[in-house]
């Protein structure tokens, strides 16, 4: 029973870190269905410059923080509008086509740049362990889900409470119609690109100062995501929670009663049975007829 | 008329009802194409007409009710099965394949009658090969007939709304249909376009295909071409009948037809 | 040709097009199109299919770059703004195909129709001039837009593009999938509108109707206009209308 | 020709690239310290570098590139056995001598290639030279066991569980993760609930230093041990305090206090402003090695340099090396470190003995 | 189409007399690596260019092609002409029933649906150790047999040959236009009798097969199999290949894999900058020729006037 808790206690951690992590493509791929493979990479820019924001200038973690969600903020608005917004209403190829080699370059330029080797980021507190009854958590743990549910709930509330969170809506599902309402959907675009390009840059910062930064995180962390947002439906908040959790959990409960070697196996069947059972994902719903 | 109404109709639907959550939105339905017959349904906007063919040809699974075709109970097949067995629908929302030429869109339609199996794919023979030449044949005539000639080799997506709609009509042609349903063929066509349009699906009847189910706003058009003419009102048949028993029926009027009766 | 002022005696016209040129791509779609509206007034663009119509819609509100040519709104140049600056400026486009936003529900398809209004409170005064127009939609008010059927989707981009209470109305082929006595309705609506002092912009197939709402008529072909008469002497005149409109 | 071409097959991007740039780095010293000494045949080295990305199919472009078109002498490298196990068909078929610094699959001394040095230890070597070191100093009843998930990690685990095993050190579980996860509070808790004395790792760096800090942030107080380039400042300074006090057998260590080695590392810091780590070594003595068979071979004949490297008694940083008939290196000393005070101590070192 | 199958039969006659005209091993392993590539990268196109549907779990039968050739190869000793049909019928059988699932499902569901198949696969290969030797891999696939470059040209260009054949015969067949009917529109496809779900299965079994074919040559010619022939890096390549190239052209593909094998081989010479040129001159490929080379070959004999053939030209961008 100890050992349960202690299981579940650290799926639901890492669930919400996955749900976290995935918070950026939720809004790329789910909302704006640009199927991002550099989503990873714009995880692993968030750590890296964490750490050259808490190393190299020596800011304190949350003003590490702050930067980076302005350089990235910044990075991808820039990425929106002189890449993305170039193949935009072509299908979605060249947009895979454009994320790959977006991904392929932004890992080597940081190879060049900063080298292979993993790299350490402050962290916003002393760590230690919390002993809660049988299970054990640490108090940067805490603090990095805290942080992690405050942006997906501030996200959610973007998207479903104001203005601009309509505006996203409805230029995605039709861009020409949401600019004869008055809508700025270049804007819009670019706001959405930059505000998923934060959120991954964030959720990459917070993590890399539990675990470490380095360039080749990147890929890694594209395949879970896209496992998580699927899982969750696309475009849903709530469901990249649940997805989050339900992977986490299930890889916890595997690792914990089966075999760790193998958890990563976990997520696709999930996928998989999902989509068999349910193929629009667990929290999505169809507004299409003949 | 009478005659017709004898034999075993075309299609038959009995007691159709589609419920959507909450929405009811065709309540027991009947009724029936006989052979060589234009059969008009109208009825007010989401009166259920739409839904009504989505269940006749397969889209949608009736919640209750059964739909015969030639005899056959052809509830809830899926839509290739019926569409196999020469009952082919248009779209009421435009439904072409955009990127491809008239002529191609066309010649995709006779896909039932070139089917083959994958060793003939593979080593196509004699017959393959005449059956190609045959389709693209009938491909040209029928982009004719659709008067989309000067169009032939234009991708569909350069087409204006109203070629669009001549377009769809010719795919369905091409996949030699036994019984056609229209859904608002002639939207977007002007009232002089609809009436050669209208002209040209009488022609249709009796050798392009065999019966007609439209769905049209129109009412020049469906009075000119329709038989027999059903209208549905919130989901319900409100009334069925020839052309002009259906103008003089107040109810038609009042639901429907609004002040253009009056 | 240059616009004909069949309304002399009036002011400056509200909207003004001088042989507007636009293409799709490299074929060109517009070879000329110059018009005049005035305020208050009502007036319909008819022709064949492909004739042109959408197409000089779209130019004036911004969906497609002119080639060359002037668009002026109230004297000020208006050709090749940004969309959204045009809807800012009164004038709202109703677009061919409905366009409705399939993923959301009814009620914010109309709501966004007000995007660029801030208040709440108007807003909502507005939506209740919508479901008072179109009680049909009242009833789906919670409905994907996506499941609607094709005369209610119409119904929703109509009462959508009337959210931006806007000065200039252009509607295209508003009665298009709409059943006779909603069509009355329509454009019933559209006098209503035009009552309260709106410019109506007008694209129709059903030309009967636009000719009953309109008081002028251009007649557009093949990417030109072919003649501007009083709506009246068209209606009057069914020869002269086919030979226009045959294609 | 007016060089001696040697070609160099290492990972330099994804994520291995990290170890792989350390081989190049010592490959590339060794390079720097020949040439200054004149080079060999009379003639400068040219080290021909291509990334094999540690994948089978990369890895045998590279090789055919540096075959067939620079025309190496010798090879080395691939790194991971797996893209190791790809090249050696295609040097056995060129009949090019191929070394490796690293790649510790026993599998591959086992083939048969003539043409195959191996300048590094194995696991079953490593193991051999520990285990009892281990049991007895350490007092180890039960051990817990965790490699990273592939032919290494696995190679590792099997080799100690089976020598500790059979001193009569009890197995309390064994697990294996993925090369780049990250979270390992579920295995830790297994782990923890299973309370062995020493916890041996089979980790690389990365995964290493994660694993190591986050059994601390269980409350994990058991004696941890492994295998893995945890000697180094990299590893100290990512792990943090929780470094103190682990354990590692490593075939090679900055600290060693002989008068090769000191040389060794005072060359490679003033060039790369760290100390070496168990990579850069493998990676230059590799080079040396290569380069002192072509010496003894006196041109570069392939038959001639195979043969002379079957011969090498090469004096290194950290021993010496010489090859087994299967090509398999010994001689050489392994050592066991603990890291106390942010550096780490020799605790104890030990010959790699060839394998029976 | 008699354009581009003229075409595709000059590359393979190029290809065929390129043994007589080079003996650097070197060239001839490019020339080997860039036909197998064109063989997976077309394998790839029925599916994308055909099917419609973005599959990124195409390594699933690249792989378990290359398992069953080194499997038979290894344990039973069968010999190349032996193992690599062997190795298509399996990942043909491993497509239909990968395809009976994923291909309900579309649009982004299915990306990452196959995706996760081919993860499944890798992770099982990965750790199956009493079959597939686990992350060891198996080596020495085919030992002893060919030796030669010059042979494995000439079965590579005999699978090549296989392919195009069976591809061409597809593409522009009835069943090929049926799965263009698919792709553009799901409802006009039903309208007309067409199956999707059949339709699709048939291109993407047809996927399998070729697929399981390059596998199983690679198993032989690289020697090695272990679990990265799943990996995702591998997938990357041949997506860029396709896209490159040109979906939904049998020539578009072929074109991609010459120009991307070449590339990755040349831009060695620029050691440590090579993958981000890499990755630069991916992007600048999407941003200027968005349908890839073939589509921008077609756009321009569109503008000279000449007949729309190779690849239909998208152009619905203004509204
Ligand atoms: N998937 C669905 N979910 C909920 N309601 C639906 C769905 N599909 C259709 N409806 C409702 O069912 C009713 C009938 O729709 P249908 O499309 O059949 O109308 P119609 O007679 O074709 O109307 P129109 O002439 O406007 O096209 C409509 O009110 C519509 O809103
Ligand atoms: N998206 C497009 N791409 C290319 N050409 C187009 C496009 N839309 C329209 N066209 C072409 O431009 C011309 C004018 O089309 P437009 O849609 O303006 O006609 P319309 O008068 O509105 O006709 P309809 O009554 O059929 O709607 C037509 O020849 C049409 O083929
Ligand atoms: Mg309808
Ligand atoms: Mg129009």
């Amino acid at each position: 029973m100890d050992l349960f808790l202690q299981f579940l206690t650290n799926g639901l951690v890492v669930g919400v870190f996955y749900a976290l992590s995935a918070l950026g493509l939720t809004l790329i791929f789910g909302l704006m269905r640009v199927v991002n493979f550099a989503h990873g990479e714009f995880y692993m820019l968030g750590g890296v410059v964490g750490w050259f924001a808490t190393t190299y200038l020596g800011l304190d973690f949350f003003s590490g923080l702050v930067l980076v969600a302005l350089a990235m903020g910044g990075f991808g608005w820039v990425v929106d509008r002189f890449l993305i917004e170039r193949v935009r209403g072509q299908g979605e190829e060249p947009g895979i086509l454009l994320t790959i080699g977006l991904s392929i370059f932004l890992v080597n330029i940081t190879l060049l740049a900063i080298g292979p080797a993993p790299l350490k980021v402050t962290r916003a507190i002393t760590e230690g362990p919390i002993f809660l009854g049988p299970v054990t958590i640490t108090k940067m743990r805490l603090l990095a889900m805290a942080i992690g549910v405050t942006l997906i709930f501030g996200a959610h509330a973007i998207i479903h409470r104001t203005r601009l969170g309509s505006a996203m809506r409805a230029t995605f599902q039709d861009p020409m119609a949401a600019s004869l309402a008055g809508i700025r959907t270049k804007q819009v675009y670019a706001a959405t690109f930059a505000l998923g390009c934060t959120l991954s840059a964030l959720s990459g910062m917070l993590l890399a100062s539990i675990y470490s930064a380095q360039a080749s995180v990147g890929g890694l962390v594209s395949l879970k995501s896209f496992v998580v947002v699927i899982l969750g439906g696309m475009g849903s908040f709530p469901g990249a929670i649940a997805g989050g959790l339900l992977l986490g959990v299930a890889e916890a409960l595997w690792g914990g009663y089966v075999a760790t070697g193998m958890v990563d196996i976990i997520g696709f069947l999930l996928v998989i049975l999902i989509l068999v059972l349910r193929p629009q994902g667990l929290f999505s719903i169809r507004a299409e007829r003949a | 008329m009478t005659a017709l109404r004898m034999t075993e109709p075309l299609l038959r639907a009995e007691n159709l009802t589609m419920r959507f959550g909450g929405i009811t939105a065709v309540k027991q339905v009947a009724f029936a194409v006989a052979p060589g017959e234009i059969v008009g349904l109208i009825g007010p906007n989401g009166a259920g007409k739409t839904t009504c063919f989505n269940m006749l040809t397969g889209f949608y699974a009736p919640t209750e009710g059964r739909v015969f075709f030639k005899g056959t109970d052809i509830t809830s097949h899926r839509p290739h099965a019926i569409a196999r067995l020469g009952l082919i629908r248009s779209f009421q929302k435009t439904n072409v394949m955009k990127r491809l030429t008239v002529f191609e869109n066309v010649l995709t339609g006779h896909y039932m009658e070139g089917r083959q199996s994958l060793l003939a794919t593979f080593f196509p023979g004699e017959k393959v090969r005449r059956a190609e030449r045959e389709a693209r044949e009938s491909a040209a005539a029928i982009v004719e007939t659709m008067g989309l000639s000067r169009r032939m080799n234009a991708p569909a997506h350069l087409l204006s709304c109203g070629e669009l709609r001549l377009l769809e009509v010719a795919v369905a042609l091409a996949a030699k249909p036994t019984l056609l349903m229209l859904d608002e063929p002639a939207a977007g066509l002007n009232s002089h376009e609809a009436m050669l349009f209208g002209e040209t699906l009488k022609t249709l009847i009796g050798k392009a295909v065999q019966s007609l189910l439209i769905v049209e706003h129109n009412m020049e058009l469906v009075m000119g071409v329709c038989d027999r003419i059903v209208v549905l009102n919130f989901g319900q048949m409100l009334a069925e009948g020839e052309p002009r028993e259906i103008l003089d029926n107040p109810k038609v009027a009042e639901a429907y037809l609004g002040k253009a009766a009056a | 040709m240059d616009a004909p002022d069949a309304v002399a005696g009036r002011t400056e016209p509200v909207l003004r097009v001088r042989d507007l040129h636009v293409s799709y791509g490299s074929t060109a779609a517009l070879h000329g199109i110059s018009l005049d509206v005035h305020a208050g007034e009502t007036v319909a663009l008819i022709g064949a299919n492909g004739a042109g119509k959408s197409t000089t819609l779209r130019a004036i509100s911004g969906l497609l770059k002119a080639r060359s040519g002037s668009i002026a709104w109230n004297g000020k140049p208006i050709a090749n703004r940004p969309p959204e600056e045009i809807v800012a400026a009164g004038i709202a486009h109703c677009p061919e195909e409905r366009h409705v936003w399939s993923g959301m529900t009814v009620e914010e398809n109309i709501a966004l129709g007000a995007y660029l209004c801030r208040s709440k409170e108007e807003v909502r005064t507005r939506m209740g001039m919508a479901f008072h127009r179109f009680p049909r939609l009242r009833e789906r008010a919670r409905q994907m837009a996506g499941t609607l059927s094709g005369g209610e989707q119409q119904m929703l981009a109509i009462a959508r593009a009337l959210m931006s209470e806007p000065r200039l109305l252009m509607l295209d082929e508003p009665s298009l999938g709409l059943s006779p006595r909603m069509a009355d309705e329509v454009f019933d609506v559209v006098r209503a509108i035009n009552a309260h002092g709106v410019t109506v912009l007008l694209v129709e197939q059903n030309i009967h109707n636009a000719l009953a709402v309109a008081s002028r008529a251009y007649v557009v072909k093949t990417g030109r206009i072919a003649a501007a008469r009083p709506a009246a002497e068209l209606r009057g005149d069914p020869e002269l209308l086919k030979a226009y409109l045959g294609g | 020709q007016d060089s001696v071409k040697i070609g160099l097959v290492e990972p330099l991007t994804g994520s291995v690239a990290y170890n792989g740039k350390s081989v190049v780095e010592g490959a590339k010293l060794a390079v720097e310290q020949i040439n200054a000494k004149g080079g060999v045949l009379g003639k400068p080295v040219e080290l021909v570098i291509e990334d094999g990305q540690c994948a089978p199919a990369n890895s045998v472009n590279a090789v055919e590139k540096l075959v067939q078109k620079d025309k190496v002498a010798v090879l080395v490298g691939a790194f991971c056995s797996s893209a190791t196990a790809a090249i050696m068909p295609v040097a056995q078929k060129y009949k090019i001598p191929l070394v490796t610094g690293v790649s510790s699959s026993a599998a591959l001394t086992e083939q048969n290639n003539p043409w195959f040095f191996r300048a590094a230890e194995t696991d079953a070597l490593m193991a051999k030279a520990f285990a009892k070191i281990l049991a007895n100093d350490l007092k180890l009843k039960s051990v817990a066991y965790v490699g990273v998930n592939d032919d290494w990690g696995r190679g590792g685990v099997e080799e100690f569980s089976r020598d500790l095993s059979a001193l009569g050190v009890k197995t309390a579980l064994t697990e294996y993760f993925d090369h780049g996860s990250t979270d390992f509070f579920t295995l830790l808790t297994k782990l923890r609930a299973a309370k062995p004395d020493g916890i041996f790792v089979a980790a690389e760096t990365q995964d290493g230093s994660i694993l190591v800090k986050q059994l601390q942030e269980m409350g994990v107080q058991s004696k941890v041990f492994g295998v893995g380039s945890w000697a180094t400042a990299d590893f100290i300074n990512l792990t943090g305090d929780a470094a103190e006090g682990i354990y590692a057998a490593v075939p090679y260590v900055s600290s060693v206090d002989t008068p090769r080695n000191q040389e060794f590392v005072k060359a490679y810091e003033a060039k790369y402003k760290v100390k070496p780590g168990k990579y850069g070594a493998a990676g230059y003595n590799a080079l040396n090695i290569t380069a002192q068979a072509i010496a003894r071979a006196g041109g570069t004949d392939a038959e001639a340099i195979r043969t002379a490297l079957g011969k090498t008694e090469y004096k290194a940083p950290n021993g010496e090396y010489r090859f087994t008939a299967k090509g398999q290196a010994y001689g050489f000393d392994a050592v066991l470190v603990r890291i106390e005070g942010g550096t780490p101590k020799v605790v104890a070192s030990a010959p790699v003995e060839a394998p029976q | 189409m008699t354009l581009e199958r003229n075409i595709l039969l000059a590359l393979g006659v190029l290809a065929a007399l390129l043994p007589f005209a080079v003996t650097d091993q070197y060239v001839l392993h490019l020339a080997v690596m860039a036909i197998f590539y064109a063989i997976l990268a077309n394998s790839l196109n029925l599916v994308v260019g055909y099917v419609g549907e973005f599959s990124l779990g195409h390594t699933a039968f690249l792989g378990t092609g290359a398992y069953t050739a080194a499997l038979l190869s290894v344990n039973a000793g069968w010999p190349m002409w032996a193992a690599v049909p062997a190795a298509g019928v399996v990942a043909a059988l491993f497509g239909l029933a990968i395809g009976a699932i994923t291909l309900r499902l579309q649009g982004p569901y299915f990306v990452i649906v196959t995706l996760s198949f081919a993860e499944v696969l890798r992770i099982v290969a990965n750790n199956w150790i009493g079959l597939t030797n686990g992350p060891m891999g198996l080596a020495g696939v085919g030992q002893g047999g060919i030796a030669d470059k010059t042979v494995f040209l000439a079965i590579v260009l005999g699978l090549a040959a296989v392919t195009f054949y069976l591809s061409y015969r597809f593409v522009y067949s009835n069943a090929g236009r049926a799965a263009v009917a698919v792709r553009e529109n799901r409802y006009v496809a039903q309208s007309i009798g067409v199956n999707p779900f059949g339709t699709a299965m048939q291109a993407f079994v047809l996927g399998a097969f070729l697929a399981g074919l390059a596998g199983g040559f690679y198993a032989f010619y690289i020697s090695f199999v272990g679990p990265e022939v799943f990996r995702f890096s591998f997938m990357a390549t041949i997506i860029i290949m396709v896209l490159m190239g040109g979906k939904g052209t049998l020539l578009g593909p072929v074109v991609g894999a010459v120009i991307v094998t070449l590339l990755e081989e040349y831009l060695r010479e620029l050691q440590e900058l090579r993958l981000s040129l890499f990755g630069l001159i991916v992007m600048a490929i999407v941003l200027f020729l968005p349908n890839g080379l073939m589509g921008f070959v077609a756009r321009r004999r569109e503008q000279r006037g000449d007949a729309p053939s190779l690849s239909p030209a998208i152009e619905e961008r203004t509204v």
